[in-house]
């Protein structure tokens, strides 16, 4: 292809998409509309799936050391749990300390036990945590293993269950996604049929007058290429704007301390670029897939 | 060289347009097609840069069949073919200039030669002054004059004429003649369906009369009319 | 009666295509308008159904001004008015039967009615078989003939036609030259823009010629012809 | 408008369904997939609601009674709490039963405890239900007036967090349908614009023709609702299919007691009838909004 022609085609893109200016609105008004909804719907699901990573990363594997176990005895099993390698981190805990936190979280309830302070029925404890919630059973088992063990405990009910909700929340999340994906190419690469077979005369004549098929074609994939881009300016707009808004002020608002939403930076960046992407890509698929339709003999 | 063999084309609907249509046009020739409305002449006309195919029977252009054509030389085929349709197709969203210039960048010609040749061509059909309009904007005979333009424009080998005067007084209808008499003077071929007794006669050339889908006459130098 | 007082129209690009005409066509006549392309002889025709509004002055159909014409009342004009574009404009995704019944459909025509009288028309025209056709299958001239049909189909007061046999032989031509004849013959007044010098000359009637939107003659039983 | 026209009308709209079958296609299917989408998350958020709704619910207020209270005064304090008319109702729970409930809930934890059933610090008890999670804390602050009562507790700090949250949780859901479905009316009318617009010469000829406006419009309306209806077919048809599987399917599996999905009769019809309704709705307000456009003398 001479360079002419490759400016040509280009200059011919930009023109039509002036040309046909109510075909444009639509289109490019398909691709924000579903781009808005795609980039609202990753932004609660990237950060669902982070709060979910949070809560996971919480559950923690409680060693009961044996009530006979001597100082020396406590450090070589707090050496030998610190020499696994699926363990992050963890820390000795006191049988008072233990005790405190226990009245505490039993709120009023707990008050009265604080009358058997001086006769504690607890454990000193090693808390254990693992790099991932999946190694909290395979750990547990190990350190059921040492000595001066009396018993270990990681909440597998509860945490099983998280897990579980979990993984279901992030199939749903996916489905869902996909779904919408989907139904954004779906929309506007139909938006884009509809454009193009508006003209589906014209590129008769074109092809009566001479026009090989890559010529005709061209245009139209600088065309789709810039409705996508367009289309992607307000939705990136407002992931940039809005998610810096929604961090700025929800992040403190939202006290429960497992929830921390994901930094402005690099993340609405990221996703801007997706958006950007997936326009480009919807806008060119649906262009050139279209013409395609009618450049058969 | 065209040459039809024994052409028929049935169209969807079951009408049946070319009847068994023989003929063989030359290179340089002048020649107009004749007959009531519904003939066939723009069926006949549309064999020849391929709108249609036929149903049965053979067309060679230059002693290819354009049935075992690859569609990829189909463009080049209708390139070295200018043609003026019935319906004028022009591109409604394209200015004068650009519709006559799009002949020209379809055969990638460098950009200073297109403005050249453009301009030239629309003085020739007395749009000039017209360029920057959109064809909403023109009377029907000026739009008739543009599809003209375009035609001729890239100097093709075969100009093919479908009622090029329909719509254009009898004054700017001798214009157009002359036109082409000076296309078919440097050895184009010219192939013209017209109505127009007044021409035919004025302008002797090769008449081939049709009916009903068959051609009913092939005279040299002969006159309007289609009773056999 | 149809009244044009010194009407002149600029289109948005600046072009002016009527230049100050002043006539006046009474109930019953038989009009030609001729004139080179791009004269202004649509551009008259326009006017009298309102598809254009004058830039300046008055037109006035049956005493009553269009420029002050509810749009509300439009429809109602163009009922009393049967056109044939220059550009046909059938409705594409028609039959030919549904076109044509169209005109009578929008006025509440009985259906029954409606059936006998579309058929009748399309016999006239000679396209009875191609009832069932849309346009895209069609010829050049019998989708002009369509128009026609469409045009006549509510026996309109005024005929306006806008060089209804461009696209037809002239055996078609003198047929369709006797419908309008036959309708004027009713009463009917019919105002047609054409090239056809032959017509003009044969069936001599009133003759309005135009040239850069001036009538530069207005004659009648006048010849073809607009040099003044 | 005679008998004969309206149903001339209908015909034409009917058949221009057919006619125009590529943007028959093209509409319907906008009005599908966005439909489609605008059920998904009805059924999703609804069912959260519903979630929420009951977990506010399980919410309850537990009066702490003296020590030193008699059976008889336990009998009162019930009946007085009985007469109350914000409670629901509410049960009567030993302390024996207290620390049962307790070491349970404590798990392996709460062994030790058990060595302590002899000496038990714990009150007797009333567990209040009320009918609103909302009157917990006007409750809760009568009974503590009552005689006998030692202490009131309705967690009041996680309920006023969890009410917040389910606040906010409803507050994002109504946006999120909200800025949904005000997509799919975009979208789709939109896409009917689309199909009108490359009508627009065919509008042009009927009124030149001799048509009235109204006459133009009345069978555009009958398009409009019929795409409108034929593109709710298959999201009620997912609805009505794929709810009731789920429901049959997930109902069993989320086995935490506070999750129940919606019953599929009536939710599962009242929510078709919901997308019949904005199917019809939209699809007709699109197609007469668009045509009106064109009828401007
Ligand atoms: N695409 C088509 N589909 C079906 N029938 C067609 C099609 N094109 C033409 N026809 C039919 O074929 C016959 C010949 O048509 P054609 O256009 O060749 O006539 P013509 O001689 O050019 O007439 P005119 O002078 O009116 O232009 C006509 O009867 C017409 O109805
Ligand atoms: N919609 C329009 N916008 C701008 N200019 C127009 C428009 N319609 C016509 N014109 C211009 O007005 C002039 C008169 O046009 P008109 O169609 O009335 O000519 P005409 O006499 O009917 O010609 P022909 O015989 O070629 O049909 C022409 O120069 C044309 O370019
Ligand atoms: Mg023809
Ligand atoms: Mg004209």
């Amino acid at each position: 292809m001479k360079i002419n022609t490759f400016k040509r085609h280009f200059r011919e893109g930009t023109k039509n998409l002036v040309r046909n200016s109510w075909m444009t609105v639509a289109a490019v008004g398909a691709v924000t509309t579903t781009l808005v909804l795609v980039a609202a719907f990753l932004m609660l699901m990237l950060n669902l799936n982070q709060i979910a990573d949070n809560i996971e990363s919480d559950a923690d594997i409680r060693v009961f050391i044996d009530l006979s176990a001597e100082e020396d005895d406590i450090d070589e099993l707090g050496q030998n749990i610190g020499e696994l390698n699926r363990v992050e981190e963890f820390y000795f805990s006191s049988k008072d300390e233990e005790l405190e936190a226990l009245v505490e979280d039993l709120g009023e309830d707990g008050e009265a036990w604080e009358l058997f302070e001086q006769d504690n029925p607890l454990n000193d404890v090693y808390v254990v945590e693992t790099y991932e919630a999946e190694d909290l059973a395979g750990v547990a088992s190990t350190i059921e293993g040492f000595s001066n063990v009396d018993d270990v405990d990681y909440g597998s009910e509860t945490v099983d269950r998280l897990l579980q909700f979990n993984q279901y929340a992030r199939y749903i999340g996916i489905t869902f996604i996909a779904a919408l994906l989907l139904t954004a190419i779906f929309l506007i690469s139909n938006t884009i049929k509809m454009t193009i077979t508006a003209r589906r005369d014209e590129i008769g004549i074109m092809r009566l007058v001479g026009a090989k098929n890559s010529f005709i074609r061209w245009p139209f994939f600088v065309e789709g290429m810039l409705t996508g881009v367009i289309g992607s300016v307000i939705p990136i707009a407002l992931v940039l704007g809005g998610y810096h808004f929604l961090y700025i002020n929800l992040n403190d608002r939202l006290n429960f301390q497992f929830i921390e939403l994901l930094p402005w930076n690099p993340f609405a960046w990221q996703l801007s670029l997706m958006l950007l992407a997936i326009g480009a890509f919807i806008g060119i698929w649906g262009s050139v897939m279209s013409v395609r339709k009618f450049l058969k003999v | 060289m065209i040459e039809m063999n024994n052409v028929y084309k049935v169209y969807d609907n079951g009408v049946t347009a070319l009847n068994g249509v023989k003929t063989t046009i030359d290179n340089g020739e002048f020649v107009y097609v004749v007959g009531p409305s519904g003939a066939g002449k723009s069926s006949f006309i549309k064999m020849m840069y391929r709108e249609e195919v036929p149903s049965k029977g053979h067309v060679k252009i230059n002693h290819v069949d354009i049935g075992d054509m690859k569609d990829k030389q189909v463009p080049y085929l209708r390139r070295s073919i200018g043609v003026i349709f019935q319906d004028f197709k022009l591109l409604p969203k394209l200015t004068v200039y650009e519709n006559v210039a799009f002949a020209l960048e379809v055969i990638e010609e460098n950009p200073r030669k297109i403005r050249r040749r453009v301009m030239d061509v629309l003085d020739k059909v007395g749009l000039k002054h017209k360029a920057r309009f959109i064809p909403a904007q023109l009377s029907g005979g000026e739009q008739q004059r543009v599809a003209i333009a375009r035609a001729i424009v890239n100097n093709p080998k075969v100009v093919i004429a479908d009622e090029p005067t329909g719509n254009l007084d009898p004054d700017t209808s001798w214009e157009i003649m002359r036109i082409f008499e000076e296309v078919n003077a440097t050895g184009t071929t010219v192939i013209m369906a017209t109505h127009s007794k007044d021409i035919v006669n004025k302008i002797r050339r090769r008449v081939i009369a049709m009916e009903n889908g068959q051609i009913v006459r092939d005279e040299h130098r002969g006159e309007y009319g289609y009773e056999d």
